[in-house]
């Protein structure tokens, strides 16, 4: 397991999380055992601080892979763009 | 081009003309058009500004677009949402359907707009008098969208 | 001036801008633009002639429009209608309905649509190429607007 | 009742009723008997011809007195403006 090379992620922020985090976007490679878009934000949020409060379980976040709306459960794959962000206030 | 993300402002006319042109089976256009409102929730709006996802946003609107057309005997339809700073009584998003017949038309007009304002990856800051917020998406919205869904086993999306 | 008989064209966006101008309450619009379609069961129209009653039309179309007003939480509404020599892709008749929100918006345009097919009194004469002919009167249009019709006793008109 | 003066009645006809009959307003003097828009479309039917047809029980026509739709109970009184007209096809 150690020797598994980690997979590289592009994550994306928006709105009000990509204030909250100062950043729009980062390339992660989180362990091995994160392979779904619950396992990223659980990883992400274990980072503390604003991390932790803004990714919180009972906060409403939604998720995006590959530009396409996702639950939790979507699978995570090599050099997927995954994006974090509030619900949507457009129109 | 039906679906568009732009900073500038639409000319309303001109868009629904170059939708309906030549065209000559199209007896009706829905058009829904939303704009800055001056207040929001008891605060007054001095300016707005609105974030989207590039990448995203064309491909979540051309796909509420694809499922209007898959479910109403429409002719065509277009989105214009703009971005970037608006000020009140701007023009924000343009929705046009055309059709052979209104119903038809209205429907998906209705159906398109709702659905962009769940699906659609554009969010609102308000600058108002107590400063910067960001605003709340609305529990009626999802509503909105909600009751446009299928029965399990129903007619296609 | 919220109800129009005329026979010149208009301008949809010079119009609802009118219609929404300087109410800040204003965040949706409504509108629906009804065309001369180029084929009506199955012939070719080359013309179409718009015959209105001059006195009763202004009359039941502000009906239609208070009515609406009084059903939807709207801020205002507007009703265009041709008369006269129109061809093919030309306009007709524009319906604007200005709202805090969408949803009300909709309905009070639809609902004026729906009644204006059956209460405002238009007549449309076409020419095609085996003659003029009046348009007949669709069925399709009376339920679109039974379906309007409150229950007894239910809240007012 | 012979010395009862005739009310006068403008009348109307709109559309394929004002092509067919030929005239598009008449100002006329119905005895006193005619006092329902009912009443008064049977008068004019009984002029036979296209009147007769055009007016017949069975075909669509509609009425309005005074620029408001009206049934054909609906009562009228002298200087009362009627129009007849096929269902409307506006919009």
């Amino acid at each position: 397991m150690p020797d598994t090379p980690a997979i590289k992620i592009d994550v994306v922020y928006l709105a009000r999380l990509r204030e909250a985090f100062g950043v729009g976007s980062e390339r992660v490679e989180p362990p091995q055992g994160v392979a779904t878009a619950r396992a990223l934000r659980e990883w992400l949020a274990a980072r503390g601080g604003v991390w932790a409060s803004e990714l919180a379980p009972g906060r409403a976040v939604r998720m995006a892979v590959n530009h396409d709306l996702a639950g939790p459960e979507a699978p995570l794959r090599a050099g997927d763009e995954v994006a974090f962000f509030p619900p949507v206030t457009g129109g | 081009m039906p679906v568009r993300v732009q900073v500038q402002d639409f000319d309303v006319s001109r868009e629904l003309g170059a939708l309906r042109a030549g065209d000559a089976r199209v007896g009706a256009v829905a058009a829904f058009v939303g704009t800055v409102r001056d207040v929001n929730d008891a605060a007054a709006v001095a300016t707005m500004t609105l974030e989207h996802y590039p990448g995203m946003t064309e491909k979540a609107l051309q796909a509420i677009v694809d499922e209007a057309k898959s479910r109403w005997d429409i002719v065509d339809a277009l989105v214009i949402h703009r971005v970037g700073e608006l000020a009140p009584a701007d023009q924000i998003v343009l929705v046009g359907v055309t059709g052979a017949h209104r119903g038809e038309a209205f429907a998906a007009c209705e159906f398109i707009i709702d659905h962009l304002k769940t699906r659609a990856p554009f969010w609102k800051k308000e600058a108002t008098p107590a400063g910067a917020r960001w605003v709340d998406a609305r529990a009626s919205d999802d509503d909105a969208a909600a009751r446009w869904r299928l029965p399990e086993g129903g007619p296609g999306r």
